[in-house]
């Protein structure tokens, strides 16, 4: 198993590709996913096809060339026409990776999603099944503003019927992403966007990560940060930050948002006694205040402080640079909260 | 048509019907939860399409959708007892009338979502095209449904991409309490199909002939890879638009509305030959036990065991 | 001022009357709010309108033939349309109502609301504003089934820029309706149907309820319950028999859930020490879990045992009335979490 | 058209076409965050319609909306400021390239959301129609937002409702790297407006005369009451679609590739005696200072105070 250092980007295209060349029932379908159809000049002698976009971030480059545009299927601007088919043809035996360019546009996509895909299965008595993935983009920083940045996965997560996967790295987004395509269910798989350059060890073989389980990046006695996504690099940098104060913070990387691993986190906090969320959702009912509130039912009587949720503001996402920096959780906001947390662990005030 | 056909035909009419009527008095009785739209008035689209279809085409269907779920095969006891949320319903009672479905028949769920088939459809045929088979796919939808977005972006797509599925609207005059002609920018909805690139046709959706032969062309050319055909079948339905519906938009000038498809074809297929004055009582009185046998089995069986209420979430 | 003994949709209707007749800019916008466009025997040798639906559920019966179909608009089903057009007519100066037949079609009338409605104003600086009032229906109980019962106000409620109203009772219901159609911003206003029947008194005038204040309904001293529309009924029947058993209750009709009065919760928290909150949402990403979180932030130190939710299960709505009721959160569920809060308190066990 | 407006027209064509070979240069630069899509090229579309409008009209715009606002008569200092982010953009920062805005001019906004603009419209044009006023609203879309179900939806509504209201696609050939041949069934967007009963017209969009002459009928018929308009103007953007878009997909054949309508409008309007070659070079001499000042204005702005991140969210 060789271990290559590649992209964020490059880890989800390769776990697409490996799962195509698997199973010949799955299908990428999006707008401009590949792009250029009918372009004349895109086409080689030998039949094969050129993208022009390969997706609007260039994610899914290549894959025409190799499966031909019967299995990466440019649409037209339809989102909720390819989503219902996406849904249409997971219920008939296809496999299909169905892109929602950028989450914000859910609101073209969400019926296939909350009342035809998500409780088919159910309202059929259980004699349908959906295997079908949803790749989707999420997260502020790229100055997209108020429609392109918003980080909406707690709307997916809180739909029954629905699994949701957020990745943190190169190594997660691949072997998540094979995971999700081997479900027989819908599991949307939201990228942070700002994630995409993001470099790391990616093995070359085809392996899956556990959907519903989280990842314990850092073994700590003291704090728990519970992190999602691009968030897990601030609840790294911040327990680095405690540490230097030899306060023992162990920080879990969700992984998946839906069904969350509630098994991991609870038993976390029991021995920490105490609980920082990142999530750079909008702050109400998100999976941060979903996390909050089974932890102070079930693990009340552990905890030694407040719970603590950052999230971004209730606001949508602002444009100018300085006030979208604002609007993103960062090392210094939770450091803020930690405070409170942990003044009864520290000798000195540390900001 | 042949006679096996037309036999066929008048069987899944009259099973239609009584099994409507029957959900009507059931209803009234008050043994029916929810919402109940009944497809009596509209037999001839579904059999008139569904009799060219096999067990492996699918079908996606409507709120109304009891008629395609009969005639696409779905087992009418098992239905029945779905309408009534009984443990032994298609969906185990979990569903109901609005979600009736059987996908090992082909048949992708009645659907609570107006516009909901659209796009399920053309997934469907998406299926059907990867997979190389020779089958087609069916989208049941109102004249009401044709207003939604997902209309056109189904079209187009369908059409776009040469997808063997066909659309066939159902026009009763009405979505709910709202006349077409109101609600609709266009006369009919065949003629929309231009903008798709692909056949409007119109026909007399009140005659199963008409109705099998504007389908079986479309299937044709589905199948040859021609793409998608529009078929718009002017049809009325007898009930409301929902049980309890005064029907005060009804006018006495309705088309349609005082015709019935099912004596119109009986004296038809008799004219024609394809089924005698006897053969078509038989079919009345065995349609009549099929319907009053589903009633007992669906009063007979228990209601849903209380986990399944956690069941069937995921695969 | 006279008060009537009138339904919840009596209320309702009367509301949308009174705000009609004040402000000749109010509108009301949807499928079937009055039916029978265009059929000639409705209309009165007079030229006024009869209606034929006045909603699916006869909630606006009569507008029409006030206010006329300029003002009383049947459309097409077009969800997506119509409610894009009530953003654009609020941004030019009526003040539309728009209703959403059923919350579970909200997949066709998302954008409008989460992209456009909900964020002109920010976007733009300022320079908007969105009066709109969406009218809509949630809950389970009438047999409606999966797509027609879901309870989605919590989706809603997560969106910046949208407050979310959900009356417990006919007093409020027009209160808070005309309280929604004064507002300048978006405001999602949640009906459950199954207290469409219920009786209270009403008074004739006009009067508005402050939008985003709770109502304590019960003031108690040992345990908060707060609770959202239909569920304060539940909240008072519990309270009823844990007084039998002389542990006092307070009870807190939310009445707003976006944004919901912290103030209010908060202090009943610090005061009783325990709270249960009983939502019909399913239970992940909610308002109870919202509640939750910032009590277990603000109140952690007056906490006398863990919190508690009670929401539906995390499931489609199944059709079948004995799982039905089973979906509901009732008396008998909210009893068995209140058992743990209280042990304490009581002198011998009561369920 | 008169001397005036071809006056009118040629100022905002030249003031469209610096400022975006200005927001061209200023994204290389780095200095705009974000996602840029640039109006060049299409110029004879937004001047040609807005020529025709007052300031009480109304348009709905989209991701590529610098054009339609200026020519709407926002402010062009408070636009580059906006884009680069800035606290005198027309949002004060907040919005950015796809949210331009100026509602009191009549701009509906920029909007990141394809297809988002035709109900939109069509609420203008229903206050327009409510409060009785002699306006119209005017819903600017692309080729590639056609087939958006909300283009059905929009076009629909404003068509049974007789609102005043113009929708005016602009067909650049594709929506990103998608061609409209591929994505839309239809062979042009006007054919497609006999499914709403209303006239579908096609110009050439590289020509502002056409432009106009087919907007001045489409406001004639929207103020007598006879409803919406659908116009396609034949048109194609110089740059990406958005900034760093290498544009594989453009080919040779590309119709309107070796156009350009600024020139074209230069030389016509002198031909017909609108404009002298003199005044043309003082527009264009003007236009480019218009823009420059921009810049320095935008430049010199200081980002939003950070507080404006919590406010605006409720009037
Ligand atoms: C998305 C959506 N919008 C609205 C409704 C409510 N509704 C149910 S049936 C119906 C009328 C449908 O009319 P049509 O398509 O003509 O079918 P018909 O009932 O006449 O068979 C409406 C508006 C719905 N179920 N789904
Ligand atoms: C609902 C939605 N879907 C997809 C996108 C991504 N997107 C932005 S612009 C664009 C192409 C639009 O094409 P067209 O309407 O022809 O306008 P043009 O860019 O050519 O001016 C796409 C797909 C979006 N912004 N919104
Ligand atoms: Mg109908
Ligand atoms: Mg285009």
């Amino acid at each position: 198993m060789t271990n290559r250092n590649i992209t964020f980007m490059t880890a989800i295209n390769e776990a697409m590709a490996q799962a195509m060349r698997k199973d010949e029932n799955v299908i990428l379908i999006g707008t401009d996913v590949a792009g250029g159809a009918e372009v004349d000049h895109l086409v080689h002698d030998d039949g094969r096809y050129d993208d022009a976009f390969g997706g609007v971030f260039g994610l899914s480059k290549g894959l025409v060339t190799e499966f031909g545009r019967e299995r990466v299927i440019d649409t037209p601007i339809a989102e909720h026409g390819y989503f219902s088919a996406a849904v249409g043809a997971a219920a008939t035996g296809l496999r299909p990776i169905a892109e929602l360019m950028f989450n914000d546009f859910v609101g073209f996509a969400l019926d296939p999603i909350l009342n035809q895909g998500a409780k088919m299965r159910y309202m059929f008595g259980g004699k349908a099944k959906i295997p079908l993935t949803v790749r989707t983009v999420h997260g502020a920083g790229a100055g997209a503003a108020a429609q392109h940045s918003q980080t909406l996965y707690g709307m997916f997560g809180a739909i029954p019927g629905v699994k949701v996967v957020v990745p943190s790295n190169p190594y997660d987004a691949k072997g998540l992403m094979l995971a999700a395509i081997e479900e027989d269910n819908l599991v949307v798989f939201s990228e942070d966007k700002m994630l995409y350059g993001m470099k790391g060890d990616v093995p070359e073989d085809y392996y899956t990560i556990e959907i519903g389980k989280a990842n314990v990046v850092r073994s700590g006695e003291e704090l728990t940060i519970v992190a999602i996504g691009k968030m897990v690099q601030v609840a790294e940098e911040v327990a680095n930050i405690l540490a230097k104060d030899d306060i023992s913070t162990e920080v879990i990387d969700l992984r998946t948002v839906a069904p969350w691993d509630q098994e991991t986190v609870l038993e976390s906090v029991k021995k920490t006694g105490r609980l920082i969320v990142i999530d750079e959702s909008n702050p109400h009912n998100n999976t941060a205040t979903d996390i909050a509130s089974v932890v102070a039912d079930q693990a009340f009587d552990y905890l030694d402080g407040p719970i603590k949720t950052v999230c971004a503001p209730n606001t949508p996402v602002p444009f100018a640079t300085n006030l979208e920096q604002a609007y993103i959780p960062n090392a210094a906001k939770v450091l803020k909260v930690a405070e409170e947390l942990i003044v009864d662990l520290k000798k000195e005030p540390m900001i | 048509m042949n006679k096996e056909t037309a036999l066929w035909i008048y069987q899944k009419m009259n099973e239609i019907r009584y099994f409507e009527d029957e959900v009507h008095r059931t209803f009234g009785k008050g043994l029916i939860p929810g919402f109940v739209h009944l497809y009596a008035g509209e037999e001839a689209v579904a059999t008139g399409v569904m009799a060219l279809l096999e067990n492996d085409d699918y079908i996606t269907s409507t709120h109304r959708g009891h008629g395609h779920a009969i005639a696409k095969g779905c087992d009418i006891n098992g239905m029945m007892a779905e309408i009534m949320g009984k443990k032994d319903g298609l969906g185990g009672g979990k569903g109901g009338s609005m979600h009736v479905a059987d996908v090992d028949k082909g048949m992708l769920g009645a659907n609570g979502i107006v516009g909901g088939g659209f796009g399920l459809a053309a997934g469907a045929a998406l299926s059907i095209k990867t997979k190389g088979l020779d089958n087609v796919a069916v989208c049941f939808f109102g004249d009401g449904a044709s207003n939604e977005g997902t209309f056109h972006e189904g079209l187009n797509l369908a059409s776009i991409l040469d997808l063997p599925v066909i659309f066939v609207c159902e026009n009763n005059q009405f979505g709910e309490g709202t006349p077409f002609r109101y609600a609709s920018a266009s006369e009919t909805v065949a003629e929309r199909a231009p903008a798709y690139n692909m056949p409007g046709i119109r026909v007399d959706g009140m005659d199963v002939e008409a109705v099998y032969n504007a389908t079986k062309e479309a299937i044709e050319r589905a199948k040859a890879g021609q793409g998608p055909t529009l078929i718009e079948c002017d049809t009325y339905r007898q009930y409301g638009h929902f049980e309890g519906d005064e029907q005060k938009y009804k006018t006495e000038d309705d088309p349609n509305r005082d015709r019935d498809p099912i004596p119109e074809f009986r004296e038809k297929a008799i004219k024609n030959g394809w089924m005698t004055g006897k053969e078509a009582d038989k079919i009345e009185q065995e349609a009549k036990k099929t319907i009053e046998e589903a009633v007992a089995f669906a009063e007979a069986s228990p209601l849903p065991d209380e986990e399944t209420l956690y069941t069937d979430i995921f695969a």
